[in-house]
């Protein structure tokens, strides 16, 4: 069986190449072509993959090596090699299938902007990254997609460049996953100083081997991982950087910084859960971190008034829950909310796009409304993602966080404490979210530009969100029944944690959960209800009634400032006056200027000889062969007078 | 019948004077012309040997020789009249810069 | 015979070098340089090299040194003048132009003993002999310098032709 | 046989061929003019002797008595030097040509004054060394006109001298020598097949070295460095009286050696055009003339063929002639090597 999983990430790698070289000298139609076929063609081979899969399941994981190798430099041995299990499979559809969607959306939304060539590289760049990030078999391969996919979304929030605010936010984003890179790097030297290996399967396979590991550099390891999975992923203390990236194009904002990148932290622990099972302190950091930022970017995206930042600080908090998953040791249940995630959090960006689009570039909550007749497909589908979200019954939003919260309340001591802040953050979250469909949708217009009419947006953008939302609508039913049903018992080979915990839950007290569960969700729309739901100032005088947490949630925290003051102030510092005038002035330039004025006087010292007169040199030049041949004379007799005999040739 | 050191001894001769004429002549043309007798007496020398040695190589690079003075002649006058295009003049003493 | 004639060609050749480095005009140096490599020419023949002989005389006298009058007409050069731009080639080179001659000239003399003379009835080396070790044992180097002399006529033309043409 | 016999023959046929020689250049004149005048319906001259025959002995003596005229600008030495190498030139390079059989008198040949193993490049060197006589007399003259002259000659003869060179190859190829006789007696076998123009299969050579040779002798319509209409003479505009008349003795003189280089390289030299077909006489007069008869007469066609020309085409233009000797001459001729040794190496 061949699955030609190196055409996975060739195939966007050569439209990148055709479009990022012979881009601006293509048609359009050619540009989108090409940039529609190298995911489509990608698709097609993970589908394809897929169903031989799926027919076979023994064959997995299945290896491709490059046989030509990486890196072999004494006892380290590198390859370069591809692995497919159950896991790098469900990663794969994901990404290639919503990209591919997303690439569909951005034909649309994107066809009046300059540089399409341009996006559409990126965005092919981006997608051979991820997936070579996802099928990598060993820890430097999968840092290799790691730094790529940072570098395709850094490219992509840049994108519009000559707005100044975008140039930053792709600087920040690129500067902050630099830090959380410097985690991974630690760890996979760690990996590397103590089993000697990169390759995951091996390194499984080692960590089995020796039971007796607990711990300690394991657990140094993992913290190493995690700190980098927190600088992908946005999560504390390295979230910041997400809601900036809103700068960039909204479909970038759904694909990269929603659906497939973001989670490329909650896939590495997945991964990698081999190591965190040796390490209860490593999870427990996981699981503390994620309900951490899930409630505290909750709490912020209650009072954001643009649309794309309120999604922002939803898929921040999101990523917390799959965290909070990862942290309690159910990884199955954090990947399916990673793909449920997927789907919904793409619809709604995408819709949200559709909404930008149509008010040509509006994005402020507060100038909207009342949209529900003027974008009715935009709102139905916006509307199945706004309830998938919340967690409505039957919807996938709903499957995969009871999942996650009741995976939560079985774990031991903390298991209650974090169950109650995932409940508080879901309340939250249909809060905010319902807020943001009334603000958006009904009531009035408050728009103040009245020379541009709200417009449905065209078909290449609203046919991805039809599917899209079908998909969020069904895609929680895989997970239903004992275990995470179908999709548990497709990952269970490979996310089956070590130690996993004895299912010691009532069917009564499960039953319990998915009513609070519910409550909350339908209490969440309630007060949304109640604030938005019809024209009235119950919001600002709640603002009022509470200044000081409103204003903490509207200045985010003041987490940025705080970075500010305590990590870039000093360091720009010491850069100004340590480095700027004792390194560089004084002993860079100092060294420079000292080579150069001993060349000078050398030089003044030559020049003399070197007169440029011809005769002059001629002089030299018969010296010197004078010179030359009295040399080679005395040499060959001896320095006396002519009387050896020459070692003539032939004599 | 003649020595062979005739040959050779006024080979040097002629390659001293080549070398004499490099260093006294002010016009780049007769530089040009010290260089080709020089190498015209070092040719002296090499038909010298090979007739001492009886071997053709010894011609050969006679040969040679000759084929790279014409090249260098080709270019070298083209040079010259490069030069004398930039400067108007040809004397050696005047011609001291690399840029003009 | 040969004595004779090679003292005599001999002194032409001398004497040409000599006319060389004391003509002042350019026209007269190169017709002194021809000269000397006819008389060279002849030298080439008592040393039993006949193709060089005839090489000598087309090559040189007749392509390098018309290449060169026709130079000099062309930049209708006069007289060369007096200048003094270098001190080093009377200080440093006329005695090492001296002394590289009394050396080789001393090697030659300690060494004249091991030399076979030479005579007029030694034997020609025939034009078949030189294409043999030419085009067999040597093709190469004479592959590479055709090469050589390729570059050298795109050079020349690159070099003379006026700018701003073509 | 002594070297004093040596000597002293050598020096007798030299001087027989000298004198013949110039007979026959002032009789190349006397023909140049008359065919001219036929082609352009003229009588040409016909006043002094029998249809004008004794017409080169007072241009002879009409050269030796007018007045010799020095410019005082010219730079003397060489202003006399360059006559003395154009006729010396013109007349050395008929040393090596064998213009009869293979007669020999005690071991010497008679029809030919030296025997060269390397005859053919001995006169192409001769020929190159010529070049000085016109560029010389060009730069000495001190004007403008002459100097213009023989920059076009030097110019012209050295490009043209490549392709008349690599002409020749193909001929030395299937001879496999350089020695003029070798060469024609190559050619003896079968008449005119096997000469080398037809049976050597040097047709292409021929025509090259046709066209390389009016322009080595500057003759019309390659005359650029005299050029009477734009240059008023060209190189010999200073020159007067007899020091003219070796200029134009030069010329003639060349026409000949050409026509004589063509005749042995490509036309069979001496040899019959039939062949075997006529026994060789008995007699053993007849037998050393009849290929002085058929050299001669060969020369001469090709002197016919010469004034032919001349008085037929228009003078190129002078970019016209570099172009046609760099672009087409040349090529031609080095696909005329490739193409013999093509042909030789596949018998």
């Amino acid at each position: 069986m061949t699955l030609y999983l190196w055409l996975i990430p060739l195939l966007p790698l050569a439209g990148f190449l055709i479009n990022g070289l012979l881009g601006s000298r293509l048609t359009k139609a050619l540009v989108t072509t090409i940039a529609l076929l190298a995911p489509l063609a990608a698709l097609g081979v993970v589908v394809r993959a897929a169903l031989l899969v799926w027919s076979s399941p023994a064959s997995l994981p299945y290896v491709e090596t490059c046989p030509l190798g990486w890196i072999h430099a004494g006892g380290l041995n590198i390859d370069f090699a591809f692995a497919l299990d159950q896991l790098t499979l469900v990663m794969l559809l994901v990404i290639t299938g919503v990209g591919f969607l997303i690439h569909i959306y951005s034909v649309g939304y994107m066809s009046l902007e300059e540089g399409y060539a341009r996006y559409f590289a990126y965005l092919n760049l981006f997608l051979f990254f991820m997936t070579i990030l996802v099928l990598a078999e060993n820890a430097l391969l999968m840092f290799v997609g790691w730094e790529g996919v940072g570098l395709a979304s850094y490219l992509l929030i840049g994108f519009y460049f000559s707005r100044t605010s975008a140039a930053n936010a792709g600087l920040k984003a690129f500067i902050v996953n630099r830090i959380g890179d410097f985690g991974f790097l630690i760890a996979i030297f760690l990996l590397l100083a103590n089993f000697g290996s990169l390759s995951f399967s091996a390194l499984a396979a080692n960590i089995a081997a020796h039971p007796e590991l607990q711990g300690g550099v394991i657990t140094a390891i993992a913290l190493c991982l995690l700190f980098g999975a927190t600088g992908k992923s946005a999560q504390i203390p390295l979230y910041i950087w997400l809601p900036d990236a809103m700068e960039g194009p909204t479909p970038v904002s759904a694909l990269i910084h929603a659906a497939t990148m973001v989670t490329a932290g909650v896939y590495m622990i997945a991964r990698t859960h081999f190591l965190y099972d040796r390490s209860p302190l490593a999870l427990t950091v996981v699981a503390v971190i994620g309900a951490a930022t899930a409630l505290f970017a909750a709490t912020i995206g209650l009072v954001q008034t643009d649309i794309k930042r309120v999604l922002a600080y939803s898929t921040v908090s999101q990523l917390g829950y799959m965290f909070l998953g990862c942290g309690v040791a159910a990884y199955s249940a954090a990947i399916f909310h990673l793909v449920t995630h997927a789907f919904f959090k793409a619809l709604l960006f995408l819709a949200a796009g559709s909404v930008i689009h149509g008010l040509s570039g509006e994005q402020d909550l507060r100038k909207m409304g009342g949209l529900r007749k003027k974008l009715p497909i935009t709102f139905w589908t916006m509307t199945a993602g706004v309830f998938a979200i919340a967690g409505f019954p039957g919807l996938s939003g709903f499957f995969s966080k009871d999942a996650i919260l009741t995976a939560a309340f079985q774990q031991g001591s903390m298991g209650k404490a974090l169950w109650f802040v995932g409940v508080v953050t879901a309340l939250l979250t249909s809060f905010y979210m319902f807020r943001l469909w009334y603000l958006a949708f009904f009531g009035e217009s408050r728009s103040d530009d009245h020379t541009h009419h709200p417009h449905e947006s065209p078909w290449s953008m609203l046919g991805p969100l039809v599917l899209l939302a079908i998909l969020s609508v069904v895609g929680g039913w895989m997970g239903f029944g004992e275990g995470l049903g179908r999709f548990g018992a497709f990952l269970r080979p490979v996310l089956t944690p070590a130690n996993a915990p004895e299912s010691s839950i009532s069917t009564s007290l499960e039953i319990a959960l998915l009513a609070i569960a519910v409550a909350v969700a339908l209490t969440g729309w309630f007060i949304a209800h109640l604030f938005y739901g019809s024209r009235n100032n119950r919001a600002a005088n709640l603002a009022a009634a509470l200044p000081g947490p409103y204003k903490l949630m509207v200045g985010k925290y003041w987490i940025d400032e705080l970075y500010n003051n305590t990590i870039i102030k000093p360091i720009f510092l010491f850069s100004r006056y340590i480095l700027g005038w004792v390194v560089e002035e004084g002993i860079i330039r100092g060294s420079a200027w000292l080579l150069a004025g001993i060349v000078t006087l050398l030089g003044e010292l030559l020049r003399r000889w070197q007169s440029g007169n011809l005769r002059s040199y001629a002089g030299w030049l018969a010296a010197g062969a004078a010179l030359l041949l009295f040399a080679i004379l005395s040499a060959s007799l001896g320095a006396s007078a002519f009387t050896l005999h020459l070692n003539w040739a032939g004599h | 019948m003649i020595p062979s050191s005739w040959y050779l001894i006024l080979s040097a001769v002629l390659f001293s004077m080549g070398v004499a004429g490099f260093l006294i002549k002010r016009s780049l043309v007769t530089v040009f012309m010290s260089i080709e007798l020089m190498l015209n007496a070092v040719n002296l020398s090499f038909v010298t040997f090979a007739h001492e040695w009886h071997m053709v190589k010894g011609q050969i690079f006679v040969f040679f020789v000759m084929m790279v003075a014409a090249a260098e002649a080709a270019v070298g006058l083209a040079i010259i009249i490069a030069i004398f295009r930039t400067r108007a003049t040809l004397n050696v003493d005047q011609i001291d810069l690399m840029k003009f | 015979m040969h004595l004779a004639l090679f003292l005599i060609f001999a002194a032409f050749a001398l004497a040409g070098a000599t006319n060389l480095l004391l003509q002042k005009h350019p026209i007269n140096a190169a017709l002194s340089l021809i000269v000397v490599m006819s008389s060279l020419a002849v030298l080439y023949l008592l040393l039993g090299a006949e193709f060089l002989a005839v090489a000598q005389i087309i090559v040189y006298a007749g392509a390098i040194m018309v290449l060169f009058t026709f130079v000099i007409m062309l930049l209708n050069e006069g007289v060369e003048e007096k200048t003094h731009g270098s001190r080093v080639a009377k200080i440093v080179g006329f005695p090492a132009v001296a002394v590289f001659l009394s050396l080789v000239a001393s090697v030659i003399l300690a060494e004249q003993n091991h030399l076979s003379p030479v005579g007029l009835n030694d034997g020609i080396i025939r034009i078949q002999d030189l294409s043999a070790v030419l085009f067999r044992d040597l093709l190469l180097p004479f592959e590479v310098t055709s090469v050589l002399i390729l570059i050298a006529i795109l050079g020349a033309v690159a070099l003379a032709r006026k700018d701003g043409h073509e | 046989m002594s070297i004093w016999l040596f000597l002293l023959l050598s020096l007798v046929k030299s001087v027989l061929v000298t004198v013949i020689f110039l007979m026959g250049v002032a009789y190349t004149v006397l023909l140049e003019r008359k065919l001219v005048a036929r082609i352009q319906n003229r009588w040409g001259p016909n006043r002094v002797g029998p249809f004008g025959l004794l017409q080169p002995l007072i241009d002879g003596a009409k050269s030796f008595l007018k007045e010799d005229v020095v410019p005082s600008h010219v730079n003397k030495f060489i202003y006399l030097l360059a006559p003395l190498i154009a006729l010396g030139c013109a007349l050395l390079s008929i040393a090596v040509v064998p213009f009869g059989g293979p007669l020999a008198w005690h071991g010497m040949r008679i029809f030919l004054i030296s025997d060269l193993n390397i005859g053919l490049l001995v006169l192409l060197g001769i020929t190159s060394v010529g070049v000085y006589g016109i560029a010389l007399a060009g730069w000495s003259s001190n004007n403008k006109y002459s100097l213009l002259g023989g920059l076009r000659a030097s110019a012209q003869m050295i490009s043209y001298e490549l392709a008349l060179g690599l002409s020749l190859v193909g001929v030395v190829l299937q001879t496999g020598s350089l020695r003029l006789s070798d060469i024609v007696t190559h050619q003896a076998v079968h008449g005119i097949a096997s000469w080398n123009i037809f049976g050597g299969g040097q047709f292409f050579a021929f025509f090259i070295y046709l066209m390389a040779a009016y322009a080595e002798t500057n003759r019309s319509p390659f005359d650029l460095p005299e050029a009477e209409t734009e240059l008023a003479g060209g190189y010999n505009i200073e020159y007067s009286s007899m020091k003219f008349a070796m200029f134009f003795m030069a010329e003639y003189g060349n026409m000949i050696t050409v026509g004589c280089v063509a005749t042995l390289l490509f036309l069979g030299g001496w040899t019959s055009p039939l062949g075997d077909l006529i026994p060789p006489p008995q007699n053993i007069f007849i037998q050393a003339l009849v290929p002085l008869f058929w050299f001669v007469l060969k020369v001469f066609s090709f002197l016919f063929l010469y004034i032919w020309v001349r008085g037929t085409l228009p003078r190129f233009r002078y970019d016209q002639l570099m172009n046609f000797g760099w672009k087409y001459l040349l090529p031609l001729a080095m696909l005329n090597i490739v193409g013999t040794s093509l042909w030789l190496s596949f018998p």
